[in-house]
């Protein structure tokens, strides 16, 4: 069952998924206002930093398990906003990490934040805490700083396993406002149950584009939608098909799943032999 | 956040702890939830006839982390069948489950032996201890393909040779194994003896023991025939363990029961505190 | 070499280090911060070993220095030294740029490599999207109806229905540019909130029962095995 | 020679596509970024194509445009690429040094569990190294008995394919005879070594062998008996492994890496998640509130599924159980299955801007990101 590489039916797919990226970032930046309904746990990103400053107590941002990937790029995008708010309020912001080379990239763009805001001698490397690659003895390493740290908002966005809910208690437990996105559903449950606010899913990637209204990013996500369509649509008509099939089985119906996995054909037709 | 009423969480904790612990240390036990699942397969071990050179493939799949659940359907299962002389043939896949090949037996033959004195149940002819090995999962590939599982396997967890366990002194295959048993809370484990664990012409009955996560992945298997029995969970042993007691009355009841007591106490906590939340915001509302 | 047995020791020491976890549920405490800066360290230690034994020496270090060619008694080898693993050295070196991040002057060589991973990470999407989404969208593909020897099966039919609705209204929830503005699309997309509820609910129920089983793995950790060690010590 | 119908237009497909690609991408590409900033895009680019490429092309190209196979080397530049990653392996050490190491100089609050952690530290890494070293002990005197069974094979194979060597067989022969010998003699040294309590199948596995390679090697040793020297040798190494598996059991050196392992290392990780099971009563008890209908219906579905899971469900309905698989399997399969199809989406739309480095706001840019963030 493995995808090992491409069949023609796959690229096929791909190319009506990934062609409306394409024509809606042209669009965008073209100066097209477009559309994007309101995402609550978006809007409370910057409530929480501004929380924090009120405080005058420090923000924690935990990228999870999150290792290097398209997730991690999500995520920067949200913790570059963050660092840049954090940095305008003169706010202490913690980064404890869990990958060293997801800390090298973290770091880059805190400072590059930093930078932007013109506080680059703000930016203090103590900040950024290695505490381990080992899952659990990262959560014991975040509850005991959350606690330490006495945290006023804690974000917790990128890839997430069973340590979530440690994670999220920890700063339930401290009073802090906490802003939470999953990739994984498995564990949203629990960001919903501790957490004032959980982006679920999806919602993480839009959390970027949404906060900095940046023409690629939108566009992007207006594509999205449209590439969901397609999706929408190819479920519609395999359920519509395989119902079909149900009730009459002796006809030959098109297999859309066969037709996807079918792989490459170099044997020639052989017209001249 | 905010509510009227809202019990220290540390309370919550201290009854958490109670509702566990009371019945392991009181020996307090419930009846457990009857489970269909659990009695087909203690059906299929009933029927099972200790013949000679057939035995029960056992594997044991998991470790500290999901022994809550596992264990307990392991030490219940293995027990019937030791009861009722079915040869047990025990493997893991998983390096974290080999302390539990040895405990578990041992522990359930010195139980045995208290309850019935003169019986014995000797290694190497009652039970044998295959261990673990690295890249077991090729070696389970090839159990379908051997002619004799002795040359396959070599030598058990303690280094002797398989030829020289009266157990394995003729030639065993596949059909020599008349039930095969697993537990485990990895998907991928369980996959590799569905897929490998058999033969053109003979299929051993397949028992199956999960975690409560994994239970809806389990039941695809139960439906479509591929399992014969399903232990759901500690609730799953739990039945089972009651079903062992009803036939041998003298059993003393085992650690799955008060497991399953305590389990199902902490659940009960739980909605009562949910329950309980509730009403207290309906006042708190209503006075407001 | 000392020869000790340290079985009674780990045992009580595996105790001990249980409660300190635990003492954490009371409140944040001295005892907890001391295991825990202990875990972090130990997690840390074995982690660098271990990447260093299972992957950097026995996939590149070793053949690179030959360390797997074997010299027989008279001099001749298994196998000549194949000089192509030292293109290994390429990554190895550039891997090393990720050490630019502390230079001020020289960081944006950090980023040469942050974004080589980056781009490798971007790369592999294509193969993980189809990897994960075909087995999926293959088997979200149900018949509304099920049919058993002519007779429908309703119990199956209308649960393949269901599922069918919420995997549909679940994905229009997502639907970011859409003004749901007629009724139909509003408690379409609203539906599509409930279910993602309900199917929270039922996880979070179903979670219940396994984090409570390592709970009482644990408590009989400390109830059976760490104190009958205790009480045969003292 | 035609093509196969079925692929021309996906060929097709493909070349637009990228056409498309690097037609629209290229003047962004270039625009108002200076070398460096190419250079970093450039290589994320290069990066990513080759994963592309490997996933996009047919596993062997058909043999009218040369029948190439793109992946010959997947392995080898996967490996390449881990170990790129696995480069910043230190990062994580510096940096607990440097964070942990400067609140124990300046004696900052919490520096003694600073020294608590930097001293787990190193004895962790001292004691996994030297189990590493240990392990590679025991291999490594196994190792030697197994190359000269390879020598031995090597010698008749080399005969028997008219390989000429510098050595004569006859020297060669000589050579091998001394040193299995020499190793015959060592392992049976180190075998008396052993107690009583080592396993009755190694003694006499070794005892069996050493008797065997001496008959063979004082008899006379022509080149007929290397057929059967070879895998006796073989034997006699996996032996001498287990021998000093044995020893090396017993050694302290394992020992007090156990007592690390096994009385810190896994108690603590296994403490860390039993934590959840405290945790996930009181999460429930605070979070199940009825407040709206999405929190009804969380709470509900919960409270079922967990009725359905315990022993006295019977009290209430014996359906419940059904009722717990049925919402576990239906409604909640379907709904993480859609969240997942828009998280994947979602996340290749990402990886194609991160791959072609096609966001202003991307790390590779260092100037304040246009439109306004409020």
């Amino acid at each position: 069952m493995g995808v090992e590489h491409a069949t023609p039916g796959m690229l096929i797919v791909m190319f009506v998924l990934v062609l409306p990226l394409f024509l809606f970032i042209k669009q965008a930046r073209g100066g097209r206002d477009l559309f994007v309904r309101r995402i609550a746990g978006i809007d409370a990103i910057n409530q929480a930093v501004g929380r924090a400053a009120e405080m005058g107590r420090s923000v924690s941002f935990s990228t999870g398990l999150t290792s290097v990937s398209p997730v991690l790029y999500a995520v920067l995008g949200v913790l570059s906003h963050v660092t840049r708010k954090c940095a305008i309020y003169r706010n202490k912001l913690l980064l404890p990490q869990n990958a060293p080379d997801v800390m090298a990239i973290s770091e880059s763009v805190m400072k590059d934040a930093y930078r932007i805001e013109g506080r680059s001698s703000d930016f203090d490397p103590a900040n950024i805490i290695y505490l381990s690659d080992e899952q659990f003895a990262y959560a014991s390493g975040y509850m005991g700083m959350v606690h330490r740290e006495n945290v006023a908002s804690a974000f917790l966005f990128g890839y997430f396993a069973a340590e979530s809910l440690i994670l999220a208690e920890a700063g339930q437990q401290v009073g802090a406002l906490q802003v939470a996105a999953s990739v994984s559903p498995e564990q949203v449950p629990f960001f919903i149950t501790a957490c004032d606010y959980t982006l679920i899913g999806e919602e993480l990637y839009a959390a970027s584009a949404y906060l900095t209204r940046e023409p690629v990013q939108m566009g992007s996500l207006l594509a999205q939608d449209r590439a969901k369509i397609v999706i929408f649509i190819l479920i519609i008509v395999g359920v519509a098909i395989s119902t079909a099939k149900a009730y009459w089985p002796e006809i030959n119906w098109f297999d859309i799943n066969a037709w996807i996995r079918e792989p490459w054909d170099f044997n020639l037709v052989g017209i001249e032999g | 956040m905010k509510s009227s009423f809202n019990l220290d969480r540390r309370i919550i904790y201290a009854f958490v702890v109670i509702a566990l612990a009371w019945p392991l240390i009181n020996k307090y036990t419930v009846r457990p939830a009857r489970m269909k699942s659990a009695e087909k397969l203690f059906e299929v071990v009933e029927s099972t006839k200790p013949t000679p050179g057939q035995f029960a493939f056992v594997a044991f799949d998991f470790g500290p982390s999901t022994a809550a659940e596992n264990a307990g359907q392991a030490r219940v299962v293995v027990e019937h069948l030791m009861r009722r002389r079915i040869p047990v043939v025990l493997f893991t896949q998983y390096l974290l489950a080999d302390p539990f090949l040895k405990s578990i037996p041992e522990k359930i033959i010195s139980n045995l032996e208290t309850e019935m004195p003169g019986q014995k149940w000797i290694y190497g002819k009652d039970w044998v201890n295959l261990g673990y090995r690295p890249g077991a999962g090729i070696l389970i590939q090839s159990i379908s393909k051997s002619k004799n599982l002795a040359e396959t396997f070599l030598v058990d967890a303690y280094s002797t040779p398989l030829k020289d366990l009266p157990l394995f002194r003729r030639p065993t295959q596949l059909k020599n194994i008349s039930l095969l048993t697993q537990f485990t809370g990895l998907v991928g484990l369980f996959d590799s003896y569905v897929q490998f664990f058999q033969t053109a012409d003979y299929r051993p009955n397949f028992g199956h023991g999960c975690t409560s996560i994994t239970i809806p992945e389990a039941y695809i298997y139960l439906d479509s025939g591929q399992l014969q029995g399903l232990l759901e969970g500690i609730a799953g042993a739990a039945w089972y363990s009651k079903l062992l007691s009803d036939k041998y009355p003298v059993r003393k009841p085992d650690e799955a029961i008060l497991i399953n007591t305590g389990l199902g106490i902490a659940h009960l906590l739980l909605i009562g505190l949910i329950i309980l939340g509730n009403i207290s915001g309906i006042i708190s509302r209503r006075n407001s | 070499m000392i020869a000790v047995d340290l079985s009674i020791a780990t045992t009580i020491t595996a105790g001990v280090a249980t409660l300190a976890i635990f003492s954490f549920l009371i409140k944040e405490n001295p005892f907890y911060r001391l295991f825990e800066h202990i875990f972090i360290g130990i997690a840390a230690g074995l982690g660098i070993i271990q990447g260093l034994r299972y992957f950097l020496w026995p996939q590149i270090l070793r053949p690179m220095l030959g360390y797997d060619i074997l010299t027989f008694p008279d001099g001749t080898v298994s196998k000549p030294y194949d000089g192509a693993v030292l293109l290994y050295l390429i990554p190895m070196i550039f891997g090393l740029l990720y050490y630019f991040i502390y230079s001020q002057r020289h960081a944006w060589l950090a980023k040469l490599v942050i974004g080589f991973s980056l781009g490798a990470s971007a790369g592999l999407a294509f193969k993980g999207f189809f990897a994960e989404m075909l087995p999926q969208l293959a088997s979200s593909f149900k018949p509304l109806i099920v049919l058993e020897n002519d007779q429908i099966v309703w119990w199956s039919s209308i649960s393949n229905c269901i599922f069918i609705f919420t995997l549909l209204a679940v994905m229009y929830y997502f639907f970011f540019s859409i003004k749901a503005d007629s009724a139909v699309e509003k408690k379409f997309s609203s539906s599509g909130r409930w279910l993602m509820m309900v199917c929270f609910g039922s996880f979070f129920g179903s979670t219940v029962m396994a984090r409570l089983a390592l709970l009482v793995e644990r408590l009989q950790f400390l109830l059976v095995d760490w104190f009958n060690t205790l009480v045969s010590v003292v | 020679m035609m093509l196969s119908i079925t692929w021309i237009p996906i060929v097709a497909l493909i070349a637009i596509l990228l056409g498309t690609l690097l037609v629209t991408m290229l003047p962004r590409f270039f625009a108002g970024r200076n070398y460096k900033q190419i250079l970093i895009a450039g290589i994320t680019f290069l990066a990513g194509l080759y994963y592309f490429l490997d996933f996009v092309l047919p596993p062997k190209l058909p043999e009218m445009l040369g029948g190439y196979e793109f992946s010959k080397y997947h392995r080898e530049i996967s490996q390449g690429v881990i170990t790129v990653g696995s480069m910043a392996f230190a990062l994580g050490l510096f940096n607990l040094l440097y964070v942990h190491g400067s609140k124990i100089i300046f004696w900052k609050k919490g520096a003694i569990n600073s020294i608590a952690l930097l001293s787990s530290l190193f004895l962790m890494m001292v004691f996994t190294s030297n189990e590493w070293l240990a392990f590679e002990e025991v291999n490594d005197k196994a190792e030697r008995i197994r190359t000269l069974a390879e020598f031995s094979r090597k010698i008749e194979s080399d005969v028997n394919n008219n390989i000429a060597t510098e050595k004569t067989p006859d020297e060669r022969m000589v050579l091998l005879k001394e040193h299995a010998v020499i190793f015959v003699g060592e392992t049976q040294l180190r075998l008396s070594e052993a107690k009583e309590d080592l396993p009755r199948i190694i003694r006499d596995g070794i005892n069996n062998q050493s008797k065997e390679i001496n008959k063979i090697l004082n008899a006379n040793f022509k080149f007929r008996s290397l057929g059967l020297l070879t895998p006796k040798l073989m034997k006699l190494a996996g032996d001498r492994q287990q021998l000093e598996d044995y020893f090396y059991k017993k050694s302290s050196t394992k020992k007090l890496y156990d007592y690390l392992y096994e009385g810190l290392f896994v108690p603590l990780g296994s403490a860390m998640f039993a934590l959840l099971g405290f945790y996930i009563i009181s999460a429930g008890y605070r979070a199940f509130r009825v407040r709206s209908v999405e929190s009804g219906l969380m709470m509900i579905a919960a409270v079922v599924v967990m009725l359905g899971q315990i022993p006295f469900y019977i009290y209430i309905s014996d359906a419940l159980p059904d009722i717990r698989l049925w919402l576990l399997e239906i409604p909640s399969a379907a709904a993480f299955r859609a969240i997942k199809f828009g998280a994947a989406i979602a996340g290749l739309y990402m990886a194609i801007r991160m791959w072609l480095s096609i966001e202003s706001s991307s790390f590779v840019e260092t100037k304040k990101p246009g439109g306004g963030a409020k």
